[in-house]
């Protein structure tokens, strides 16, 4: 194809952060027209360099080339002015104002009398969301959405800058196949009027079906970059692992499933929201996955059952007891446990360390004594820190200072570190990097080998197909439908996971549609 | 002269003198006939009392004195404020009184001129006005207000600095712990401790003074007094403006290991009081009149409901108080029996 | 703080009625006060006209001092000086105006509050002090100045206009301290509402990053604020000063605590990212109404601290349940 | 708040130094100070063991209600009727030695706190009434009650062990008051290290969402810790009327602002999340030598005002730097 002219180029940029090399040396340029995927493993350096090209962090060295002008450093202003916009990771929403006002924040439409106007913000936006095929009120304060719609939130305030050069750091980890596929269309779009796109993601798939072409960082270092064209998917992986890694295709589960039945819900529903109605049955040793659209209650659901919403209607039965769980200190006394899907706000302190944020839910088991037993807590800590090789020099380092993924897995690992019963994994895998996702799902079947039960959320049909036992699939608050994994795999010739996936997302779509 | 013959010739004499410079009235020449409280009854009058500071046993004497004499006269009282020292909130408070429109205020400004316009709103609209210790700037007695009824503390400052030099045998070095506000009770009293000690004892020094901001008086004078005893060694005595800051220095002393030194202060509060009669740091006070002060006050606004023109400025002389005529001092102060805690204390 | 608000997206009618009616209570808890002391005192003149005009003004000084507060809490610092502030601008605009006259006072007052509110901000935003310390510690050197130059006597204000202009006097019936309060509440309002710069003072307050990341020059926008809330202050000084006659170190002391109190009655966060300037002064009069009504009821000074707790209590025990940040 | 903290995970050991330093200048900030003074005052006695004591003693109160303070702060709460509460609970202590003696003294004092406690704690973990409002309400609440049931007068402490236990006495040369500062300086700072309590306190205040999400009773810690404070509170009013031999409202009053300096002086975050039990001590120290300082050194009221101010700026300008949430 014709050579694009290149939008902007970052010349071996260095970045610390105290005793971390974030960066070395790494350099990246992007062509408009295209779509440039940015890829490695968790703590890689990927929204670092993002960051810097964005304004919002500075440089220790290198330099960055915007049409032909070179800058030592950009500010967020001077990027903006620039043409570049961006998605951040972690959600950079302003929790306590309307979706409509960050949508269009510092840059908001005016009336004649100089003052903002937020009725017309309230209408672009809603424009936006309807031109993204998308339902998100545009008066909702963003402190009460879900992670999925603050995701599509900040898409749309991306979009509505018309930036030239659009950055997207793992825009998709909180949205499902449809959504995924709105979001694409866009892109495209985007691209064919010549706008320069840099997108991060860690799932594969995505990748392979947008992506032009491919960076990949290791360690802050600059490992390859090449067309999309001259990578397999095993060479692609390889180049981000720096190893040779078996992908999820490869990972075929027995099911561990035993009879005796542990937990039993019958016609669940939510205070918060109507017409919920969830019915299902969890076994010892079982992996039960749920799939649904966004929104489509699969969150509410993991919060009923961790005592965190209130419930309108239904039973929970557990041990073959009926119980209600109050509160989230009465589910874990239960034997249960929730990896929750928002991180930042549900999963961490993220100015207290990591061992700290460990500790949090085994206090109980640290010590008979009012103290705490720090020998015990940092042998915990060290642990899982090697078990899901967690990027970090200390176990002292605050959450906030590792990457995206690696505070997705302290999330996993505090939970994981109060050995439950029952283990709900809500989105557990966003954001991680695809050799911990293995990693992961890995453990999970563990457990469920171990005999505990597993309740695995995710809007990321492949892993779900791969790791669950049993589906279940969510729709309007309600659980619409059940698939066995042998009925997903066999009931065509040959079972490849990609069948699975598509098979699941026709269900799930449909579930959607028959509301 | 010797301090105790100067105490003496204070006892009968106000060294005060009025706002426009009036002699003094004695408190004594203010009475009612009972024809004219018969009157008064009949009227049916409201009264107001709005005080400058209410947290001293000197504001609580003050108002029982006025709401008892108000009683007799079949005046009821329909409000009680407490301006905290503030005068924007004397002013409100004025305001808001005016709105029950009472035919009577009794009150001390914080601040002659801030509170001017207020009072003077009030005059206007036919309140009989009465004053403690000072007077609105700009008022002229018998047509903006009745009197005001003064505590001399000029006379007290006087009184407690040959306490002070008695105490000390008419030598030594002494520290003063003042009010840093310019508030007319306390500055007089200042004024006339200092003036007494620097004319009438040479041989007395005073080598420290740190003023005091509030709101914790007790706080802030014990810190002041502890710097002075740390930083002159051989200080031998502290005044204090009042009983509060006074109790503040004692536990200074207290704290220091002074047993020997010589406090003298204003005001004849329960624990000074105590501490006199134990024999402790306090050495003597100028005690003021607050309950007669509040039942003059009360008459005087009789005769202003009465149109009985009356003496522009009326005075009860200091009243110096040792451990010899504690009790009846308390008797003459608050005309009520000293509570046991004093009695008891005595011996 | 408020990513802790947990609320249903799509919640029930009745679920969102309850929500909103809370927010809003501190307005029905404003009438309900009103309306108890109205028929409870209403022999003893509460509701004359002069009463509720005296209420006005005797609030008025901290309901101007609560709508730059507003700002102020919403960008998620806090400004304790205000009330020293107050008192120092009240000397200096009283000294300048016996010197030079009415625009000499003027000056000097404002000029007071851009000073304090420069170093303030200074401090904060480029030595990084939390606004709590900076704001404290220029409490005691405002006052500190305000006794000094003073020699803590007070300063009369012999000029006439200056009264009439700040707080003293009356346009026709209206006395113009409520006049202040109204434009100062309206300005504040549409400022903090309607314009970009209290959308970036919401949005600081609210996610500091955010805002950074959105491009918004958070320093800038912390500074203004704290410069703003400083130079209103001053304009609080100088109206005790017309009001009074008089400037004094003591005026508006302890005026900061009755300040935020009244914002945060308002419904005002703490915590930033979100305040109500109407609010804020609804609170501003409430107080002013229970401190009226108390004394008018003519309780003892004891028994109307005590009385002024359990009511705002009361008041807020409604506004606030459910709204406020965990 | 804390997006901002950026801090290495593996940092070389000048930055580490460099970031500790910061942290810790609170404690070079003190030692500073102090030299300041002991090379400034040698002569005026700054030095000697006496005065050495009598900051001690002048701080002890509100070294004692820092360290609570420090608790409440951390979890993200604010309590400011402590200094209303000290009075109080002096007066009541007062009351019930003279009826009762040293027994009923210390029960009245005690019970007056946990009963403040509880209602503070009651109105704001229940009726969701930020502790900002609660407390401030309580305070006027507590100072009315004090000036009612005293009839404002002081109430004379005759018993003589009280005094020697609460803050009056010495054992051998060291003032009881310091046993009390350092006795319960090292609980607290026990409770807040090393207990579970302590980690859920600050789990609370540094993520309440997050913290609920990990099984933790936030509003019973809420509750536990407002409840402490309180207690707290009414200790250092009992130690107040064992120094003073006397019970009185005033007692205490407007401590609530040196509290809160002295904890936030110390490094602890206004926002939770983030406390120090040791810095707000020496925080509390720090002013305590100020003002003894300033006095020693002979400045009028207003100038000690004035460069109190100034200094503790000063101090925090460094200590502050870079560690604060913005
Ligand atoms: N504010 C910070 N303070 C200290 N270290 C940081 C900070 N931000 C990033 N780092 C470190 O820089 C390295 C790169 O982080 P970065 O967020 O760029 O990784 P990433 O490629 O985005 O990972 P992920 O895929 O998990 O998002 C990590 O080791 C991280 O710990
Ligand atoms: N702890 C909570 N309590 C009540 N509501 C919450 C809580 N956390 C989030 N919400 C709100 O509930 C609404 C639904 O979010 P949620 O993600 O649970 O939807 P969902 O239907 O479960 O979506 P999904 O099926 O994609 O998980 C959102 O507005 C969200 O902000
Ligand atoms: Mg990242
Ligand atoms: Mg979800």
């Amino acid at each position: 194809m014709a050579i694009k002219p290149i939008a902007v180029e970052m010349d071996a940029i260095s970045k610390r952060f105290g005793g971390v090399h974030a960066l070395r040396e790494v350099s990246l340029s992007v062509c408009n027209g295209e779509i440039h995927a940015l890829l490695g493993e968790n703590g890689a350096g990927k929204s670092t360099i993002l960051k810097i090209l964005r304004g919002v962090q500075a440089p220790d060295s290198g330099s960055i080339i915007i049409g032909g002008e070179a800058f030592e450093r950009l500010s967020p202003q001077l990027a903006r002015h620039k043409g570049i916009g961006m998605i951040f990771q972690e959600m950079s929403l302003v929790p306590t104002l309307s979706v409509a006002q960050n949508v269009f924040l510092a840059s908001e439409p005016l009336t004649s009398a100089g003052l903002i106007d937020d009725r017309a913000m309230e209408q672009r936006s809603a424009a936006i969301f309807a031109s993204m095929g998308v339902s998100v009120d545009p008066t909702a304060m963003v402190a009460n959405l879900s992670t999925g719609q603050q995701q599509l939130t900040e898409i749309a305030k991306a979009l509505s800058q018309n930036a030239e050069v659009l950055v997207l750091d793992e825009p998709t980890s909180a949205l499902t196949a449809s959504e995924v596929d709105i979001l694409f269309d866009l892109l495209r779009r985007l691209r064919s009027e010549g706008k320069a796109i840099i997108y991060v993601s860690h799932r594969m798939d995505e990748i392979f079906r947008i992506a032009d072409h491919a960076t990949v960082l290791r360690d802050g270092r600059l490992i390859d970059s090449r067309p999309i064209a001259d990578y397999t998917l095993a060479t692609l992986i390889a180049d981000i692992m720096g190893k040779e890694t078996r992908d999820l295709s490869e990972f075929t589960t027995a099911s561990t499933a035993q009879d005796g039945i542990i937990l039993k819900v019958e016609h669940l529903s939510s205070k918060l929201r109507r017409g919920g109605d969830v019915s299902f049955s969890l076994r010892h040793g079982e992996v039960l996955g749920i799939a649904g659209l966004l929104g489509a209650g699969r969150s509410r659901l993991a919060r009923m059952l961790f005592g965190l919403e209130p419930i309108a209607g239904g039973t929970i039965t557990l041990r073959g007891k009926a119980v209600s769980i109050a509160s989230a200190r009465e589910a874990t006394e239960l034997g249960l446990a929730l990896v929750p899907e928002d991180r930042r706000r549900q999963g961490l302190v993220l100015a207290h360390s990591i061992q700290d944020n460990i500790e949090l839910p085994i206090l109980k088991r640290l010590g008979s004594t009012p103290f705490v037993d720090r020998m015990k807590s940092r042998s915990t800590t060290d642990e899982l820190i090697r078990r899901l090789a967690i990027k970090t020099a200390s176990r002292e380092a605050p959450a906030n200072s590792l990457s995206g993924g690696n505070q997705q897995k302290i999330v996993i690992g505090k939970w994981l570190a109060t050995d439950p019963d029952i283990l709900i994994m809500d989105e557990p895998t966003a954001g991680i990097d695809i050799g911990s996702k293995g990693e992961v799902l890995r453990l999970v079947r563990a457990l469920a080998a171990e005999g505990k039960s597993i309740i695995f959320i995710s809007s990321e049909l492949a892993e779900l197909a791969a790791v669950s036992d049993r589906i279940a699939v969510m729709s309007g608050g309600r659980l619409v439908e059940t698939i066995d994994k042998a009925e997903l795999l066999n009931t065509t010739g040959d079972a490849t996971e990609l069948r699975a996936e598509q098979k699941l997302q026709l269900i799930v779509q449909r579930g959607g549609n028959n509301v | 002269q010797s301090p105790d013959e100067a105490l003496a010739a204070l006892a009968n004499q106000t060294l005060s003198t009025g706002p426009g410079g009036e002699s003094p009235v004695s408190a004594s020449e203010i009475t009612l006939t009972d024809e004219e409280l018969a009157e008064i009854k009949a009227m049916g009058a409201t009264a107001a009392i709005v005080m400058h500071y209410g947290g001293d046993d000197w504001s609580q004497a003050q108002i029982n004195g006025l709401q008892t004499q108000f009683e007799a006269m079949g005046i009821e009282v329909i409000a009680t404020t407490d301006a905290g020292f503030n005068s924007a909130k004397q002013v409100s408070d004025i305001e808001t009184i005016m709105a029950q429109n009472p035919d009577i205020i009794v009150s001390i400004p914080t601040d002659p001129t801030a509170t001017a316009a207020a009072y003077r709103q009030a005059a206007e609209a036919g309140v009989k006005l009465v004053f403690m210790d000072n007077v609105p700037a700009g008022f002229v007695a018998g047509t903006d207000y009745v009197s005001v009824v003064s505590a001399d503390n000029y006379g007290n400052g006087v009184a407690s600095a040959h306490l002070m030099a008695k105490a000390l045998n008419g030598e030594g070095q002494i520290g003063i712990v003042f009010h840093a506000a310019d508030f007319f009770v306390t500055r007089q009293r200042y004024d006339a401790f200092k003036a007494t000690i620097e004319q009438n004892y040479p041989n007395i020094e005073i080598v420290a003074e740190q003023g005091i901001g509030g709101p914790d008086f007790t706080g802030d004078a014990d810190r002041a007094a502890s710097a002075m005893m740390v930083g002159n060694a051989d200080i031998d005595g502290i005044w204090a403006v009042w009983d509060v800051p006074a109790e503040g220095v004692i536990a200074a002393a207290r704290a220091n290991g002074r047993d020997d030194l010589v406090i003298t202060t204003i005001d004849l509060g329960e624990n000074v009081a105590i501490e006199m009669a134990r024999g402790g740091f306090i050495k003597g006070l100028g005690a003021q009149r607050p309950f007669d002060q509040g039942v003059t006050e009360a008459k005087l606004a009789g005769f202003g409901l009465l149109g009985k023109d009356a003496p522009p400025y009326v005075a009860l002389p200091a009243l110096p108080v040792e451990k010899d005529n504690l009790l009846d001092a308390w008797q003459t102060v608050y005309s009520t029996e000293a509570p046991a805690t004093i009695r008891d204390s005595m011996n | 703080m408020s990513d802790t608000v947990a609320v249903a997206a799509r919640e029930a009618p009745l679920a969102y009625f309850k929500r909103t009616w809370r927010q809003n209570i501190i307005y029905i808890g404003f009438v309900v006060v009103f309306a108890f002391f109205a028929i409870t005192l209403y022999d003893k003149g509460f509701l004359a006209p002069n009463n509720i005009l005296n209420i006005a003004r005797q609030t008025a000084m901290i309901a101007v001092m609560a709508v730059a507060m507003t700002l102020v809490l919403s960008s998620g610092e806090i400004d304790l000086s205000v009330g020293a502030v107050a008192g120092l601008a009240s000397v200096t605009t009283a000294m300048a105006v016996a010197w030079g006259g009415l625009p000499a006072g003027i000056a000097a007052g404002i000029m007071t509050g851009i000073t304090v509110g420069l170093i303030n901000g200074f401090l904060s935003t480029r030595l990084m002090i939390p606004t709590f310390l900076t704001t404290l510690a220029m409490m005691g050197i405002a006052k500190g100045t305000a006794m000094w130059i003073s020699g803590t006597a007070a300063i009369p204000v012999l000029d006439r206009t200056y009264p009439a202009i700040f707080g003293g006097g009356n346009i026709g019936p209206i006395p113009t301290l409520l006049l202040w309060m109204l434009v100062i509440g309206v300005i504040g309002h549409v400022v903090l509402r309607r314009t970009k710069f209290g959308r970036q003072v919401l949005a600081v307050g609210g996610n500091v990053v955010a805002a950074r990341y959105s491009g918004i020059n958070t320093s800038r926008i912390k500074l203004w604020v704290i410069v703003i809330s400083a130079v209103t202050a001053s304009i609080a000084g100088m109206l005790y000063a017309g009001r009074l006659q008089t400037g004094r170190f003591q005026l508006g002391e302890g005026d900061e605590l009755s300040v935020i109190a009244a914002v945060v009655l308002g419904g005002t966060s703490l915590f930033g990212g979100k305040g109500t300037v109407v609010g804020s002064i609804i609170g501003a009069l409430m107080i002013g109404v229970i401190n009226n009504g108390l004394i008018l009821m003519g309780l003892e000074y004891s028994q109307q601290l005590i009385a002024r707790g359990g009511i705002i209590i009361l008041a807020v025990a409604l506004s606030q349940a459910g709204t406020r940040p965990a």
